[in-house]
């Protein structure tokens, strides 16, 4: 095993901690726009990690550019979709929590 | 290494499933969204995973498309099934949505 | 195979959810749920096979679209059948001048 | 690793069938839509799981992409959205349904169990030097059993059509509360759409991809830019050429299937030589026409002769 | 024969285009856009017979106009996805562990942030990219400002959204001073 | 090539190039559905010219045979359903086309549903065989829910319903496959054996078959939706996409399935066919409307059909199985002709109250006429096809000794008689004129006159069509 290929492990491993962080905030906070938070910002950080991991890990330039562009739809994805969520939610008046 | 990232997969299964949770309890329509957004990305990673562990590239073609296509739920739920539902909830006192978007 | 399993699992609930199911919606979602179960079980026996076969895979894409456009066309003749037609232009009107 | 995919299996089995259980059987039709959709998704990895990398691909497009959407709108366009009452009826069907569905269960699994599935895999390796690609599973859908795929199309036209003749559309497609970010998201992913799905019909011939999983990515994109506010240009008193575009791939296959009689050829039996160059055209027909399919499904009726606001004459 | 609105569907399509023509940075999109595709095809020369009609499809054919261009700064995006890598970094640090917390230390608030950009699509970028950075959620777009949901210091936060701010600015205005 | 591949081929792809050129130049439509129709009978009947002059035919289309590609293949059976199709079909489209409404997409939906009958009548591979079943309901529920009001409710009845059947029967292809690794009939009748996946598929096959034949009791769909959709739509439905599925079902019971035969599974059918025939008939009784008293009366028709199965296997098996599907042919003419003729009286009334129409004539002589001569050889009136369907299945039944099926056959008669002797009375009253405003023109009346005719002068044409049904016996592998 190369150093690379460990290093893309390692940052594999890296990422996960972060969707379970997530998914403990989804379940744990208070309101829709606090999971907002919890869900946009660290997802998207563990599935950087994991494309970058794998990136490496594959050792091809090319395949890595793919992982770069999977996330950054991902990271698109995300980060209107919350924003619209968030947007139309207060459009309908749903008050958040602690306010 | 593969090992490794079976293992991840796993794991990140679990988190998919413990997520479910949230669908269950709501409460409102949003929050459900949301974690299906979740499950979205979470599913992204396992396939990139599994092309890895299966050697086989076109998984991440599928990684892709899901990938892309996330952002269609989120737009069809807010442009035409949530406004609608809300907007009928004023109207007609109680309903499915208002009971439980509290 | 677990998968064998899974497909009748869900071909039951489907059914089970398409006769007893009060809302119209519902009985489009078990029907979706039971064709899965079929495709599942398809999948599932071609893999089986030795060499893997392709007939299935092509069957349920097939399968697949089909079931779209059924689903597509039950959808909107739920929405035409909760919603008297007049009623209908008006909102149409309101909505769209 | 015997073990992690047995668990692995285990845990998606039983996620699944939870889902189908929500989206059919609990109270909340939202929750059942939601349900269903994230169904889609875990069945996307079921196939990879099975070794069905083609129909991954086609669920992760349809199950994810256009089902959810076509959903999601009809659930907007419902009136009477709320059940009244429980989702389903009393309880005392059980004693049927537990005994009859147990028993069902049984016998299904049980024969599943002794089918020996031999499978027509050698067959297919055998006739693919002759089918013009490389990929089985084109091979068998554009070549082989062309006949399923012609009619699979025509069962997508025939359901615009039939959409089609139940009325106009019932409702405006743009969304009720306009976004400023969904122009710039439209912006932003319809060139990916574009991109992706042409790739996907090039992979077609050798590798997972094709027609299907193309045109249900572009058909997806298409609900993406209707709903982002882009208002189609497909319009005109006979709905210009929405007709020509949706039956673009039925026409083509259907011409093909009699064109090659005209050869002294059989019925659908490609010339020899041709084969790949055919089954290439057909993809990007059969492309085309399934996108276009996607959107007028998704459009629950005719599209009105002038969108809201069209310029006529810009 | 039926009349079809031929006429009117080739004015479209040619609208649609000549937009998209006359948008500036179209020599620029188009090589984005080829890049996406050597990357999707992974190089595969043989693939470009279709990949040009993609590309010129996906410039030329897209229906929404261009109300904005990317500068081409390498400075400014270097500078950019620094603060971004290191945003989302700390963002999801600080979101996780409020998560791990027992007592759970939110202090929701919302706050309103006159804009400073000029141009829309900057204002659309920043809006979502601030999704992404610690503690801070848009839920309202107007004219003049946003709102954002803040989790956390929201004093803190509003200043380093104006250096977000400034960032962008630098990587997407070009004519700031209209 | 030959000459039948050729023809089956332009079966099969001229009703969906009509399709496709009704559905993009709308003012076509129906010229080129007359164009369709003309070719199509003259196809159908080139090619029951040549199943009588060469017995079987079949090709493997694309050139790839079986199990690899779809094979099609006629014999006598088909090609009589073929020809039953294209009367109906061009029966109907010319009904259509004098009442001259406005409504452009019956015609693609129209000629999709004919071309998916052709398919299912050439194709002998079980997942082709899905596909257009899954067409054929889908342009019947739009054609049905044309009708507006309250079709809308009977064609998502009729959606789910088909839906649902064809579900469970391609779990049961899904089983086939996975046990014999083939789709095509004749290859797995070959293979069958009698073991508990093959046996279980053939119990699904069947019953998702049976609820698209709507076969007692899973026959709920099928009134509402037959009595609410227009008159061709009705009459296409009740005479030729319930007898499809009678068919599919008569196919595979005689050559994969047979071998489960003697099981008890045939009393099974006919029990099926005997309950059917009274339950429809029974309801047929009570009804108010002319519309669905005679959609009552095809649940109750396709009892008879049923009745083939339990005698399949004893010495009357030819005469049953000539009995049965003269019964099924004569239905499809007779009912089409009733469906059409009551279209135009209720259109020229204003409604089908059975209580309120006016007698003989009202409306035009023409319909009424159709009328008797359709309930007539559905009734079983010496010369009509419909007598001599019912005496062959019942010298059949007697040459068996199975005194059950015998009085079964009587008893459906009887029921036949009371509910068409409802339609015969409505005949004695004096002819009432409708509202002036709205008549259609005379000539609509003609097609379904035609078919009338017809099912009465198939009672003529008894010699072609023994020696057309014993080349499909062959076929079908009977003892």
């Amino acid at each position: 095993m190369s150093l690379t290929d460990l290093l893309g492990g390692l940052l594999v491993l890296l990422g996960m901690p972060f969707f379970f962080l997530g998914t403990l905030g989804l379940l744990r906070f208070p309101d829709a726009y606090t999971r907002l938070h919890a869900l946009a910002k660290t997802d998207n950080v563990g599935l950087g990690l994991v494309c970058l991991g794998l990136a490496l890990y594959s050792g091809s330039w090319l395949t890595g550019l793919k992982l770069l562009l999977i996330w950054l739809l991902m990271l698109v994805a995300s980060a209107a979709g919350a924003g619209l969520i968030g947007r139309t939610a207060m459009a309908r008046g749903m008050k958040p929590w602690g306010l | 290494m593969t090992e490794v990232f079976a293992v991840l997969v796993l794991l990140l299964l679990l988190n998919i499933v413990v997520g479910l949770a949230r669908v269950l309890r709501g409460p409102s329509a949003a929050d459900r969204m949301l974690a299906s957004e979740m499950f979205s990305t979470s599913a992204v990673a396992i396939l990139l995973l599994l092309a890895f562990i299966l050697d086989s590239p076109p998984l991440l073609d599928v990684a892709l498309v899901l990938a892309l296509l996330a952002a269609l739920a989120v737009v069809t739920f807010v442009g035409r099934a949530w406004s609608d539902l809300q907007s009928r909830q004023s109207e007609s006192a109680r309903g499915m949505e208002s009971r439980e978007s509290d | 195979m677990i998968y064998l399993l899974l497909a009748g699992v869900l071909f039951v609930i489907g059914l089970h959810g398409l006769f007893v199911a009060r809302h119209l919606l519902r009985k489009i979602l078990s029907l979706n749920v039971l064709s899965a179960a079929v495709f599942l079980l398809l999948v599932a026996l071609a893999r089986e096979a030795d060499p893997l076969d392709a007939v299935p895979h092509a069957i349920v894409l097939t399968g697949i679209v089909v079931s779209v456009s059924a689903t597509a066309v039950a959808l909107v003749l739920l929405v035409r059948l909760s919603r008297p037609r007049e009623d209908q232009r008006k909102l149409m009107d309101e909505e769209g001048g | 690793m015997g073990w992690l995919v047995l668990v692995f299996d285990g845990l998606l089995a039983a996620a699944l069938i939870w889902l189908a259980w929500q989206a059919t059987h609990t109270p909340g039709l939202f929750r059942s839509v939601i349900s269903f959709i994230i169904f889609g998704l875990l069945m996307a990895l079921a196939w990879v799981r099975l070794d069905a990398p083609d129909i991954a691909l086609a669920e992760a497009a349809i199950g994810a992409g256009a089902t959810g959407a076509l959903l999601l709108s009809a659930l907007g366009r419902l009136v009477a959205t709320h059940e009244e009452g429980a989702p389903w009826q009393e309880r005392r069907d059980l004693y049927f349904w537990i005994p009859a569905g147990g028993a069902l269960l049984g016998l299904l699994t049980l024969a599943a169990w002794m089918l020996p599935s031999p499978g027509l895999g050698e067959q297919v390796q055998d006739a693919l030097p002759e089918s013009g690609v490389q990929n089985p599973v084109t091979a068998v859908l554009l070549n082989f059993r062309a006949l399923d795929t012609l009619l699979e199309i025509g069962v997508l036209l025939l359901a615009a059509i039939a959409i089609w003749s139940l009325g106009r559309m019932p409702l405006p497609s743009a969304p009720a509360v306009r976004s400023p970010a969904l122009p710039a998201l439209g912006r932003l992913l319809f060139p990916m759409f574009v991109l992706v799905s042409a790739y996907l019909l090039w992979r077609g011939s050798h590798a997972p991809g094709g027609a299907f999983p193309a045109g249900a990515v572009m058909g997806a994109g298409g609900i993406l830019t209707i709903l982002a506010g882009a208002q189609p240009w497909l319009t005109g008193s006979v709905h210009g050429p929405w007709r020509m575009l949706l039956s673009l791939g039925f026409a083509a296959m259907l011409a093909l299937a009699l064109g090659v009689m005209a050869l002294g050829q059989p019925f659908f039996a490609y010339p020899p030589g041709l084969a790949g160059l055919i089954v290439l055209a057909l993809e990007l027909a059969a492309g085309l026409s399934i996108a276009m399919s996607l959107v007028a499904l998704y459009l629950a009726g005719q599209p009105p002769d002038h969108w809201e606001g069209e310029a006529r004459g810009e | 024969m039926p009349r079809f609105g031929r006429e009117e569907v080739a004015i479209g399509i040619i609208a649609t285009v000549r937009r998209q023509l006359s948008g500036r940075g179209l020599a620029l999109r188009l090589l984005l856009y080829a890049l996406v595709w050597w990357v999707l095809t992974a190089g595969d020369t043989g693939a470009w017979v279709w990949g040009v009609p993609a590309v010129a499809g996906a410039a030329l054919f897209n229906p929404f106009p261009a109300n904005g261009r990317l500068r081409l700064a390498p400075l400014a995006l270097l500078r950019f996805a620094q603060r971004f890598i290191l945003g989302s970094l700390t963002g999801a640090l600080d979101v996780g562990l409020r998560a791990l917390q027992p007592a759970r230390p939110l202090s929701p608030a919302l706050v309103d942030y006159p804009w400073q950009l000029q141009t829309r699509s900057a204002r659309i970028f920043m809006a979502n990219l601030i999704n992404l950075m610690p503690g801070t959620l848009c839920v309202r777009i107007t004219d003049t400002a946003m709102s954002v949901h803040v989790i956390g210091d929201a004093e803190r936060t509003v200043a380093g959204l104006a250096k977000l701010e400034q960032l962008v600015a630098d990587l997407m205005e070009v004519e700031d001073h209209d | 090539m030959s000459q039948a591949n050729t023809l089956m081929a332009v079966l099969v792809g001229v009703p969906l190039v009509g399709a496709i050129i009704a559905f993009v130049y709308p003012r076509l439509a129906v010229s080129i559905t007359a164009v369709c129709a003309g070719v199509m009978v003259a196809a159908a009947a080139g090619l029951t010219r040549l199943v009588l002059s060469s017995g079987v035919l079949r090709q493997d289309v694309g050139g790839w045979a079986a199990p690899l590609g779809i094979g099609w293949q006629v014999d006598g059976l088909s090609a009589g359903l073929l020809l039953l199709t294209a009367a109906v079909g061009a029966a109907g489209a010319a009904h259509r086309a004098f009442e001259a409404l406005e409504q452009p997409f019956f015609w693609p939906l129209w000629l999709f549903l004919w071309g998916a009958l052709n398919v299912l009548f050439l194709s002998a591979d079980l997942f082709n065989l899905y596909v257009a079943l899954e067409v054929l309901s889908l342009a019947a529920v739009a054609l049905i829910a044309m009708a507006g009001g309250g079709a809308l409710p009977a064609a998502w009845r009729y959606l789910l319903a088909s839906m649902l059947g064809s579900t469970v029967y391609l779990l049961g292809v899904a089983l086939l496959y996975g046990r014999y690794g083939a789709l095509d009939i004749a290859l797995i009748a070959d293979a069958l054996e009698t073991d508990l996946p093959s046996a279980l598929a053939a119990a699904l096959i069947t019953l998702g078959l049976l609820l698209k034949a709507a076969v007692f009791p899973l026959h709920f769909w099928l009134p509402s939706a037959h009595g609410r959709a227009p008159a061709a739509v009705s009459a296409a439905l009740s005479a030729v996409v319930v007898a499809a599925a009678w068919y599919l079902l008569v196919r595979l019971w005689f050559a994969p399935f047979g071998a489960f035969q003697g099981n008890g599974v045939g009393v099974l059918f006919g029990l099926l066919g005997a309950a059917a025939m009274v339950w429809g008939g029974l309801l047929a009784l009570v009804q108010h409307r002319l519309k669905m008293l005679i959609a009552y009366s095809t649940v109750s028709q396709f009892g008879f059909g049923l009745l083939l199965l339990p005698l399949a296997g004893g010495v009357g098996a030819e005469l049953a199985w000539r009995g049965a599907v003269v019964i099924v042919l004569s239905h499809g003419l007779a009912k089409a002709s009733l469906f059409l003729a009551v279209g135009g009286i209720a259109r020229s009334q204003g409604h089908d109250r059975l209580d309120a129409v006016g007698g003989f004539g009202s409306g035009g002589v023409l319909p009424w006429l159709a009328l008797v001569l359709a309930a007539a050889s559905l009734l079983g009136v010496p010369p009509t096809g419909g007598f001599a369907g019912k005496w062959w299945l019942l010298q059949g039944a007697l040459a068996e000794g199975a005194w059950l099926w015998v009085l079964a056959i009587l008893l459906g008669t009887l029921f036949t008689a009371a509910y068409l002797s409802r339609l015969l009375a409505v005949l004695l009253r004096p002819a009432q004129r409708g509202p002036q405003t709205g008549r259609p023109s005379p000539l609509t009346a003609l097609p379904g006159f035609v078919l009338a005719l017809m099912a009465c002068g198939l009672g003529l044409a008894l010699p072609a069509l023994e020696r057309l049904l014993s080349s499909a016996l062959v076929a079908g592998g009977l003892p």
